[in-house]
């Protein structure tokens, strides 16, 4: 994976289409146990994205990662704002300008996994994102040179978003609901898992 | 969804707008990034306070913008915390060379963002995390919601930052008001959110959300709508316990409306509350009833204590003159 | 139907009752027969305003009881006028020599019953006729109803009255002042009275009631629901045809809240409404955006305009302290 | 008719349980183009009436109409109150210590309906209680003297009343709704209906 940033423009399309796609599905997840708005904070984000696309095509991946995560951060707003946002600055910023094979991005990634897990005060199996997030990090870094890896993250994604399905909420808004938040699946670990599978669907196809 | 309303993605601009023109001798707005701010600004050398969160909770914080009270406030998308950089502009728009506090209510999302500005401000601020929702346990894994009590400590706060108290000064003060003061909050029914057209939950004729926060989300538990008098006495008692007031104790009691309830049941649940209270042998020293800290069209209430002192009566005195709070001047 | 609510028979004096407590630096609450009025009495030989109406349309009108505006404010039931005993002792029990001026909205019944009290009252007193709804035609067979532009002759009159102006000065510039005021309202719900229980009119999701009072009864025609600039576009034009402002004229512009419209669509409708009469040269001097003359718990609001001049400007600007609006002290 | 006040008791009971048994149908048509309060305006005066109701019964008629008058003016409100108040104080007021005899009731009640004119400002043909008052004032002046009066007094008054449902409201809070007024009863003027009928049946029936 040396992939060039002229996948950008795809990858955002394809992310768009996904959240697009299970709009409904999302909202209802944070309705019922969050406040409904997390897919219109995405689709502010994926519009700020969509909007700079070809620029962001014509930067390198580490100036290209710092600035989708300024422009998530600016423009999504909420808890996924904040962490999505830290999530793609972190990943920019331990980049430090070497190209980006599986091997480099699979280090990146859980380092930017680490910076979302400090910025939440959260860790896995708290009914986050981070519980898809976190077993994908752990898979790229341990798989990194397996050629196969990326069906894996996958099903590692859909894995971590159907587990907190039965999980007690104790981070984010749901955590409020105490054991009322169980029987739904966390938007954000969804949401997570749609764009990583979306993601490595384009990858997959190049 | 029955609302007035031209178009969801914009409403949230055109309606500050509307807010900057009705309050021009007050406020100012800026669009982008999103903040209102003082229109006289704050002498140099005193400290600012900043503050904001998701829309909808309206007048929360923009009509608590002006003299004695908040420097600024960044207004999120409706329920959605604000960005880091609103924050940042913000401050830098409004700060007097003593520092920024910033007035949290905590929720994952504002409280991330605001650290986020926090640590990208290259001048001394702190933060003030208003965790005043008792219907969650103190233990809880993030702490407990910030909700109606936050205007008593951007109030309280904001005639001692006025005053000139320094940054240390007015974080702890709003620390320790943030201690003694305690919510609690029921709903009737659900409000709807302009971008998703309908209920944020369903619920029944005859039952309600008890220990609600205020983004419409569903509360602690459904139960059976009850009587005025009987959901008062179950509110007020998990207040009374948490805050543990001794008797002769003076209090600010503060009834909120999320939005659709009508002034006539607030000053129902005022007369109940206090009543509660009074039996306890409380003195109730200062009170404020009306539509606050709203959940857009949400048919509910909560009921807020804080413990007064001299020090915080005074400070509540003091003049201000914002939007939605206006007295000594 | 859902309310915070004991006992509908009795929700009224109790929520007085409340009120009375919440403001007892302010104002007094006698039950029987029922009125509240200023705590500190006007100085004597000064004129007294009187007030009164169904109940349901707070803070209307006890929430504006206080020095600069009323001196008392006699609550009939809800949506009932009160009888003539209440404004007899109403106005016997702050009277100052100077006889009384009875601000009475034009409803048969609050007519009838001050018209009553009136007659029986052995001192000076005489009523201005408040007629500002211009959804019916000026020519309609018992006049214009009075809704939201109320509070704008109760505050104006009310600063009148407190610099010393005489009884039919007072009267006059009441008079005046209904002339200069329209006001047009729409309702989205209807209002739910707590003795019926249930909605008082049934309407479509996708209707609304153009046209309405405030005692949540149906409009002049139900058409289907519009964008919030077609609604301000087709009441504005009411209005502006009805007062015929000229180019330059300066304005008080009032967005009025039926009860259950968030602050966030009713500053939306201000700045449509704000838009359509700069376009058209006037000069928005003053304006009020808020919940003050409500309908219970009814989705819907109310665009008032008044033309102002040097005097009503200085008057409206004037010190006002009551439970529902403050400034200047 | 020389009936003496100790009737009252009877008659207010009577005027309770009409009101009470068409509560439901009363309240619809203020709802329908008032604002729905005629019913509990009507039984705030009922109730003050029947708690006095033994009291009154030791009045003569002229001091009973009086106090009759008064209680509903002050514990009604609302148009009705003080109208139906007009009516009480005014047939108080004209008896004038005369006996009650059926003519003299014929005057004394023509003479309070004019005051109830008077005070609501309204004609015959406005839709309101005037529709039922008036024709059954007339009815008694010019047949005072004859024995099937009674009977003929409920005919007319519920001939008035029906008559309503297809005026247009020029008075009251139903003119609020100009066309929009027609094909409903006025609940002021059905009121007035069912109250007369009821005194009537306690006269007939003594
Ligand atoms: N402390 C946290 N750590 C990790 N993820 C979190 C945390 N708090 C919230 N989240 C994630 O954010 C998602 C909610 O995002 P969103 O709805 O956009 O924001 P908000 O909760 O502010 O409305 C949750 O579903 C959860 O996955
Ligand atoms: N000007 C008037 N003259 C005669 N009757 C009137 C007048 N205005 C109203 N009414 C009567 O009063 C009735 C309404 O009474 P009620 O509902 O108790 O009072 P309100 O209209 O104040 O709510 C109407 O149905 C009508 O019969
Ligand atoms: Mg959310
Ligand atoms: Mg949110
Ligand atoms: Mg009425
Ligand atoms: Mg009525």
């Amino acid at each position: 994976m040396t992939n060039s940033t002229a996948l950008l423009p795809n990858l955002i399309l394809a992310v768009a289409k996904t959240i697009e796609t299970n709009a409904d599905d999302l909202t209802a997840l944070d309705q019922a146990i969050g406040d409904g708005d997390h897919v219109t904070n995405l689709q502010r984000g994926i519009q700020a994205l969509a909007a700079q696309s070809e620029a962001l095509s014509q930067l390198d991946w580490q100036a290209a990662l710092q600035k989708i995560g300024m422009a998530v951060m600016s423009s999504v707003g909420g808890a996924s704002g904040s962490l999505y946002g830290t999530l793609f600055m972190a990943m920019g910023k331990n980049l430090q300008n070497r190209p980006l094979t599986i091997a480099v991005f699979a280090e990146v990634f859980m380092k930017a996994v680490e910076a979302v897990k400090q910025r939440g005060k959260a860790e896995r199996g708290e009914k986050t994102m981070l519980d898809v997030l976190i077993p994908v990090a752990e898979l790229l870094l341990q798989n990194a040179d397996q050629p196969e890896v990326l069906e894996q993250v996958k099903q590692t994604a859909i894995a971590g978003a159907d587990a907190t399905q039965n999980m007690l909420a104790t981070k984010g808004r749901a955590s409020f609901l105490g054991e009322r938040s169980r029987g739904y699946i966390d938007a954000g670990a969804k949401s997570s898992q749609l764009m990583i599978c979306a993601i490595v669907d384009v990858l997959t196809a190049t | 969804m029955k609302k007035f309303i031209d178009n969801v993605d914009t409403i949230l601009n055109e309606s500050l707008q509307g807010f900057a023109l009705a309050h021009s001798d007050l406020i100012e707005f800026n669009a982008e990034p999103r903040y209102v701010r003082r229109k006289m600004p704050k002498q140099p050398g005193k400290v600012v306070l900043v503050s904001g969160g998701g829309s909808g909770h309206e007048p929360l914080h923009t009509g608590f913008v002006g003299a004695g009270m908040l420097d600024a406030a960044c207004p999120g998308q409706i329920f959605t915390s604000p960005s880091p950089d609103q924050m940042l502009a913000a401050a830098q728009s409004v700060q007097q060379g003593a520092g920024v506090l910033f007035i949290v209510k905590n929720y994952a999302g504002d409280v991330m963002n605001f650290e986020i500005a926090s640590e990208m401000l290259d001048f001394p601020n702190a933060s003030v995390l208003v965790s005043d929702d008792v219907s969650l346990p103190k233990s809880h894994s993030t702490g407990r919601r910030g909700v109606a009590g936050t205007l008593i400590i951007e109030k309280i706060v904001g005639a001692a930052a006025e005053n000139g108290a320094g940054l240390a000064e007015c974080k702890a003060l709003g620390d320790r008001i943030n201690l003694v003061t305690a919510s609690m909050g029921i709903a009737l029914t659900s409000c709807t959110v302009p971008a998703l057209g309908k209920p944020t939950f369903a619920i029944d004729d005859n039952e309600m959300e008890i220990g609600v926060g205020i983004h419409g989300e569903r509360g602690q538990e459904t139960v059976p709508l009850k009587s005025a008098s009987e959901i008062v006495e179950r509110m007020a008692t998990v207040i009374d316990e948490d805050l543990q007031p001794k008797k002769g104790q003076e209090i600010l009691l503060h009834i909120n409306g999320f939005g659709a309830t009508p002034l006539l049941e607030l000053y129902l649940l005022y007369d109940l509350a206090a009543t509660f209270w009074q039996k306890r042998g409380l003195r109730i020293t200062r009170s404020l009833v009306g539509n606050f800290t709203t959940s857009l069209d949400m048919a509910g209430a909560s009921i807020t204590l804080t413990l007064l002192d001299e020090e915080l009566v005074r400070l509540w005195d003091a003049p201000v003159h914002a939007a939605a709070l206006r007295w000594g001047c």
